[in-house]
């Protein structure tokens, strides 16, 4: 495409781009639903900014670090003239991310940031520590007074995201003491592992009363055990995603309540607000997109539809 | 039909070879095993093709028996052209040969390798879903073992398990029964003790008056005097000599094998020492 | 019966060698006999030894293990794995090793969702179409190894990166849900109080052990493995048969496929990542070797078991995830040892 | 020199036949000479036809391709497969596998990581450190394999699964941050203008290939992997040579573990999953055997080199994310196949 | 030293032998291939060990060369009990072993294979370091196969690329070029051809004139009994007869082989039919 160097503006390093765009956008993996509501948003921004192209690729998955720095390293090679991505790892990342900005291509983050996080770099993004906090809390609600016996599946052990709802459930549970974590085990983001080792520790907690599923797969998998176990509605899951089985089972009574986050707002932030800048010079700003708890009582709410069901027909509204 | 029609029925047209290989030429990267080889068989015939090590034998009785492909010349069956693609050409053709490498399956019990590729299956419908009939093939194997004076652990023992010799037993025992018309016998008795070695000779003998044809490579000069009726000799990827077995010594073996004894046009052509076949 | 030509059959042989073992006494060979197949039974029980032992010890360490819930669950659990490593032992016996099982599995799984959710096919029209998919892909390796000649682990390779990337284009990278209950018969369904996982695991078990041990085309895919230049010599069809335990292979691993989906009653695009070191585990735990020409069904069910014997045991105790990682190395290591160990001792002293 | 027996040496042969081919003139020994060394040359080039193909596809496909920092990129972005692989070489020539060379790199990495960051050691020193374990757990395979007789699949995978739980011990599961600027020197620094993961990779690779093909003990390694009862029967001392190739090749894997560290600037506890697929198929599309006995250095790196051109080349042509991993299966095919046809024809037409 | 002190000495003590064996078991599973095996070789002498096919002696030579450990029974050199725990302990005790299954390495080369285990270095730091001096090791190789007449492509040829003969030659020249005190050949002629055969005895025969002791084990009478001095039977795993070369006809070697002659008391004892050695 014709690059018109134009020298206003006072984003990055002052330089506007008319014509076509060409942006990668890469997710910390490919494969699950949230990834693909994030593309979806991503490419709804592009297609309503018009003449842009957004290039989907991710590594395949969300433990391959090196991988994704070698993606981000190829794109930048490739010129593209913006990339808008999900770090895997923020330590990790950052010098990525920093050589995409020396080499003129600007970068905005979703999802997950870097750290350090350069000023010109905006992160779209849900704050995964509190949310789960949050699930701690939701769980207190639904088991009530009394103690109780709780588990937590996390999904891969050692990954950025994990280790943030890991240690945002834990410490949200430090404020309920009636709440005591018996068993904790990983689904490696694998619903038939995820059903597995439900089962077991349902097996080897009879009194279980709550678990809190940290993402898709793994939540699928732990309503699915306990349903197999018969306990459904005696044990409360809280689960993370939007996935429609997760719906479907929150409907059910097996799931009670969803932290949701909203990954269309993240690809589309993301894409609006990088193309925005590109082309008009307007710097881009830090959002978060917002976390919902979705619950039976507010499963149909407007609110909660626009969150599960978007569309590109009702963009989310910039900031 | 018997040894005398040897050498002449060779060129002769009426008579024509059960088995024959014409200008067989077969390279392995630069070397070249067999530089337009030669070599017939007559019905009711044993023949034995010798030579020095390397001189061509194995690879000649891999082409004649479909293991390899050649790169050039023919192989004709009775007199026919044939394109052996696979073993399963020649083993239709009614050719068995026990290979110099042996081909036996180390991991599969001796009465399986004696039937391998031809297993009994079970009568009815056992045998339709195939099904083998493990017990006759024992019977079978330990029969067959017999008549060769063989005698090993069990035959449900893996081959990997046995001496040489019993090996070698088990690959000739293998060739020797299934054998409808041609056997081809690359050093059968090399690892052999003499009771072995004696009855393989007899096998030989008795496949010959049952009118099948034999090809026997061997290094060992007196036991092919004794056995075959004819004596084709490689050297360096060609036949260089043949001989009516009667008519001639041990020495005058030794020499067309080291060259210094040349039967054949063509290598007289080529500037060997060219000598009259004996007789 | 035995086809022996006339030139065997001609006189009776002079001397009274036989087929059998020294020239012994009827009790010393029934002392022979005796001790062959005791060893047979030793051996066998050797395999299982690693899995007896472990089993014993969950049981006195946790009240939680020998309860019959626990004990189908550990079969549901491990029936795919099982079926997998079914697959697997086939190829690896013949000399191959197939690292696309994860991935067709994969393939197999949301296939069978989409025809379900999409076209309405019921969930046994389902498993005949995943069946059919793995057979696909399976018959894809088969050529490749056969008469392409790649090296095995080369064409599953292929097929392994292949095989996701189609999965990927297939489902968009979003997991196939919103299927029917039906849909979990495989996988959470019963039989008589059975649960269905587990008979067709034992089925596929029982079948595929019958057809290595006992039928023609087994004692072919043993004689291919040990020594495939012989195997074509005595006139086997080495390329069709090959090819034929690929495609079987990939039925099974298609089927194995279906009932993960089934379980866990939607079609994963990410299934199956690292299944292919599990079933090879369990195959080569059980006795099988990378090298060809040995293996039995009995050894890797043996050996998925006892995998999955480590892992239910981890969690039943409440061990600590990472320390879990540790000792399932351990166990690995000191169930083959142990089984090598009294092979060795076995073949060396009787 | 040579030392013959007394009784070879004494009376002169009494033919002229010597070990040379054929009885032929000086200009066919010429012709000879030249067929064998050209055919060598061939041989070589075959290997390397893929990777110039796919080299110069990509030249003309995308004007980024053939840029100096796209290059030095590619080369740096291997330089962990292609070091590490060059271990797996190793290990694979003597009939060996090694599955723990992820879990052993990561573990390497996040110590190399700690020891900078919790006790100050300078980054050189860490590297030191990062080989040691690597070192170790290479022994502790090397031992399972030489002396417990443990087949290497099952050792190493044991070491994979407890390597990775290790990892997750000593870190808490969490990546080792705050790690200072200098740390990035070997995955990031440069030397004279070259970036310095590939002069590691460099001298890695020509001090392997050195070893193999020059040195006694390179010899050995391959007579291991060709017939093991053999080279123990020609007294070479086969345990501790085994031992050695895996403690070699557990140093080179956690030199390896420390550049990809050092890439990243921080130690990540997930580092490596699935590597050892990425590096067995480097080896073996660069003519390894799984089978033993061989295997080159330089066929190695053309095959890490061309798994990266692929996946480089993908993301600069923009090609669709999970049509990637179809093309990539594919090319994988394709280029094994090349391979093994043009050698197939070498072998059987000279 | 000569052959005559061959039956005698093997008694008596003055005379200890260079390698003996005593009594060896040797089980593998449920078969016991060895069954208090003994055996003796002198400084000078070459002997014979003959036996039908499975009788045995391969294991017994894998005993004595340190390649299989034995279960019972021990191994003397020069009358002094020793512990074979590996080939390296027979190697240094300056014995070299021509094993029937070859033992070469399929994927390297000729000269390879013939120098395995005791590569030439370069000199100076180059060969500090380990490297080849892979020149001087082609040399010495094609030296060698000159001296055994034997005729390889190349001596840098894979050893998988030889003919049957090609290979066997190799193992033989490997174990004739470095033995210094015994050298042990197990069916060392099986696949040569006949002037290869020729020159192996020849070496043989030098060995013997040049001190050494040979033990060979073959199934070729007229062989064994122009090359051995004596000739020691094995039969089910145990020795069952000993004879001079020089007093036995070739009848009588099959009459041990095959049970009919049996020599020795334990035999004997056992109720086999005694007869007294031929002398
Ligand atoms: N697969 C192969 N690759 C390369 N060269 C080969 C191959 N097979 C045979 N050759 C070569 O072809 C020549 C002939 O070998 P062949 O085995 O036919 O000899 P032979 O006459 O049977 O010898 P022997 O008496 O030793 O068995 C030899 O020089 C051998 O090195
Ligand atoms: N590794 C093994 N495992 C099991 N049985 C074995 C093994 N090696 C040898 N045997 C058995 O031991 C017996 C003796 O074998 P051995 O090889 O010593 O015989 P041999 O006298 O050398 O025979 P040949 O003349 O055929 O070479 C045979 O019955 C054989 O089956
Ligand atoms: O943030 C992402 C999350 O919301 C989803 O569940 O899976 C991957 C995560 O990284
Ligand atoms: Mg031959
Ligand atoms: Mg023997």
């Amino acid at each position: 495409g014709g690059v018109d160097v134009r020298d206003e503006s006072g984003g990055g390093e002052g330089t506007t781009t008319d014509g076509p765009l060409e942006l990668a956008v890469v997710p910390k993996a490919v494969g699950h639903e949230f990834w693909s509501t994030v593309q979806a948003g991503a490419e709804c921004a592009a297609e309503l900014a018009g003449d842009v192209t957004v290039e989907w690729d991710g590594v395949n998955a969300e433990t391959d670090v090196e991988g994704q720095v070698n993606l981000i390293q190829n794109f930048v090679t490739q010129n593209v003239d913006g990339i808008v991505y999900a770090a895997t790892d923020s330590a990790a990342l950052a010098p990525a991310t920093q050589n995409a900005l020396d080499s003129g291509v600007p970068v905005a983050m979703i999802d997950s940031g870097t750290d350090p996080q350069p000023d010109e770099v905006p992160l779209y993004a849900t704050d995964n520590r509190a949310g789960a906090a949050e699930a701690a809390n939701l769980l207190a609600d639904a088991l009530g007074e009394g103690d109780h016996d709780v588990a937590l599946i996390e999904f891969q052990p050692g990954s950025q995201t994990n280790t943030e709802r890991v240690e945002g459930f834990t410490e949200g549970l430090s404020q309920h003491g009636n709440l005591n974590l018996v068993a904790q085990q990983p689904s490696l983001s694998d619903v038939n592992e995820a059903r597995r080792v439900t089962e077991d520790i349902l097996t080897a907690n009879p009194d279980l009363a709550g678990i809190f599923a940290a993402n898709e797969p793994s939540v699928l998998g732990a309503a699915q055990a306990v349903e197999a176990a018969g306990r459904t509605g005696e044990v409360v899951i809280i689960g993370w995603d939007a996935a429609p089985d997760e719906i479907a089972g929150l409907r059910d009574g097996q799931i009670a309540a969803l932290v949701v986050q909203n990954p269309f707002r993240m690809g589309y932030f993301g894409v609006q607000n990088m193309v925005e800048h590109l082309r008009e010079g307007t710097p881009m700003e830090s959002a978060d997109t917002g976390v919902t708890f979705v619950t039976p009582e507010n499963i149909d709410s407007e609110e909660v539809k626009a969150v599960l069901e978007p569309s590109c027909d009702n963009p989310p509204v910039d900031q | 039909m018997s040894a005398a029609d040897g050498i002449e029925s060779a060129q002769g047209a009426a008579d024509r070879p059960v088995l024959e290989a014409r200008g067989i030429v077969k390279r392995f990267g630069h070397v070249e095993a067999l530089r337009g080889a030669d070599f017939a068989v007559h019905r009711g015939e044993v023949v034995a093709l010798i030579g020095d090590n390397g001189a061509g034998k194995s690879t000649l009785i891999k082409v004649l028996s479909g293991a390899q492909p050649q790169d050039e010349g023919e192989i004709l069956v009775n007199g026919r052209p044939e394109r052996f693609g696979s073993p399963v050409d020649a083993r239709r053709a009614g050719v068995e040969t026990v290979y110099q490498d042996l081909s036996v399956a180390d991991d599969l019990s001796v009465a399986a390798n004696l039937y391998l590729g031809r297993e009994i299956k079970r009568r009815g419908l056992p045998g339709l879903i195939g099904l083998l009939d493990k017990r006759a093939m024992r019977r079978g194997t330990a029969e067959a073992l017999e008549q060769l004076g063989v005698r090993v652990p069990r035959v449900t023992t893996p081959i990997a398990m046995l001496s040489g010799g019993q090996r070698q037993s088990v690959a000739v025992a293998r060739a020797v029964v299934w054998a409808t018309s041609v056997v081809i016998l690359d050093e059968p008795t090399a690892a052999l003790g003499v009771v072995q070695t004696r009855r393989v000779l007899d096998v030989v003998d008795r496949a010959r008056d049952a009118g099948m044809s034999v090809v026997l490579v061997s290094h060992n000069m007196p036991q092919v005097l004794e056995i075959a009726d004819r004596v084709e000799v490689m050297r360096l990827g060609r036949r260089t000599a043949r001989f009516r077995a009667a008519e001639v010594t041990t020495d005058d073996l030794v020499a067309a094998m080291t060259g210094a004894l040349v039967t054949e046009p063509e290598e007289a052509a080529l500037g060997g020492p060219l000598r009259r076949p004996v007789n | 019966m035995f086809p022996v030509s006339r030139s065997l059959r001609s006189d009776p042989p002079e001397t009274t060698v036989t087929g059998m073992e020294s020239p012994t006494g009827p009790r010393d060979r029934l002392r022979a006999w005796l001790r062959e197949h005791l060893s047979y039974a030793v051996s066998e029980f050797t395999a299982a030894t690693a899995l007896v032992v472990l089993f014993i010890a969950l049981s006195l360490a946790s009240p939680h293990f020998l309860t019959a819930d626990n004990l189908f669950n550990i079969g549901s659990q491990t029936a795919v794995i099982a079926i997998i490593a079914v697959a697997q032992t086939m190829i690896i016996i013949t000399k191959g090793i197939d690292l696309s099982v994860g991935s067709v599995a994969a393939l197999a799984g949301v296939v069978g969702a989409i025809v379900v959710r999409d076209l309405g096919f019921s969930v046994w029209e389902a498993t005949v179409v995943a069946i059919g998919v793995g057979a696909a892909a399976g018959l894809v390796n088969g050529l490749l190894v056969a008469s392409a000649r790649l090296p095995p682990f080369i064409a599953t390779l292929g097929m392994m990166s292949a095989g996701r990337g189609l999965v990927f284009i297939i489902t968009g990278a979003v997991g196939v849900y919103s299927l029917p209950e039906s849909f979990q018969l495989l996988g959470n369904g019963e039989i008589a109080g059975i649960p269905f996982a587990i008979v067709i695991t034992a089925v596929v078990a029982l079948a595929a052990g019958f057809l290595l041990s006992q039928s023609r085309f087994g004692q072919h895919v043993y004689a291919m493995g040990s020594n495939l230049e012989a195997a074509r010599r005595a006139g086997i069809p080495v390329r069709r048969n090959l090819t034929a335990v690929y495609v079987l292979a990939g039925a099974l691993v298609g089927l194995g496929g279906m009932v993960a989906a089934s379980r866990v009653s939607s079609g994963q695009p990410n299934y199956g990542i690292g299944l292919e070191l599990d079933v090879i585990a369990a195959a080569v735990i059980g006795g099988a070797s990378l090298f060809g020409g040995q293996g039995r069904i009995a050894g890797t069910l043996i050996g998925a078991f006892l995998i999955a014997l480590v892992r239910n045991g981890s969690v039943l105790l409440g061990i600590n995830i990472h320390y879990q990682q540790v000792i399932v190395g351990l166990i690995i290591w000191a169930a083959v040892y142990f089984d090598q160990y009294r092979r060795r001792r076995l073949e060396a002293r009787g």
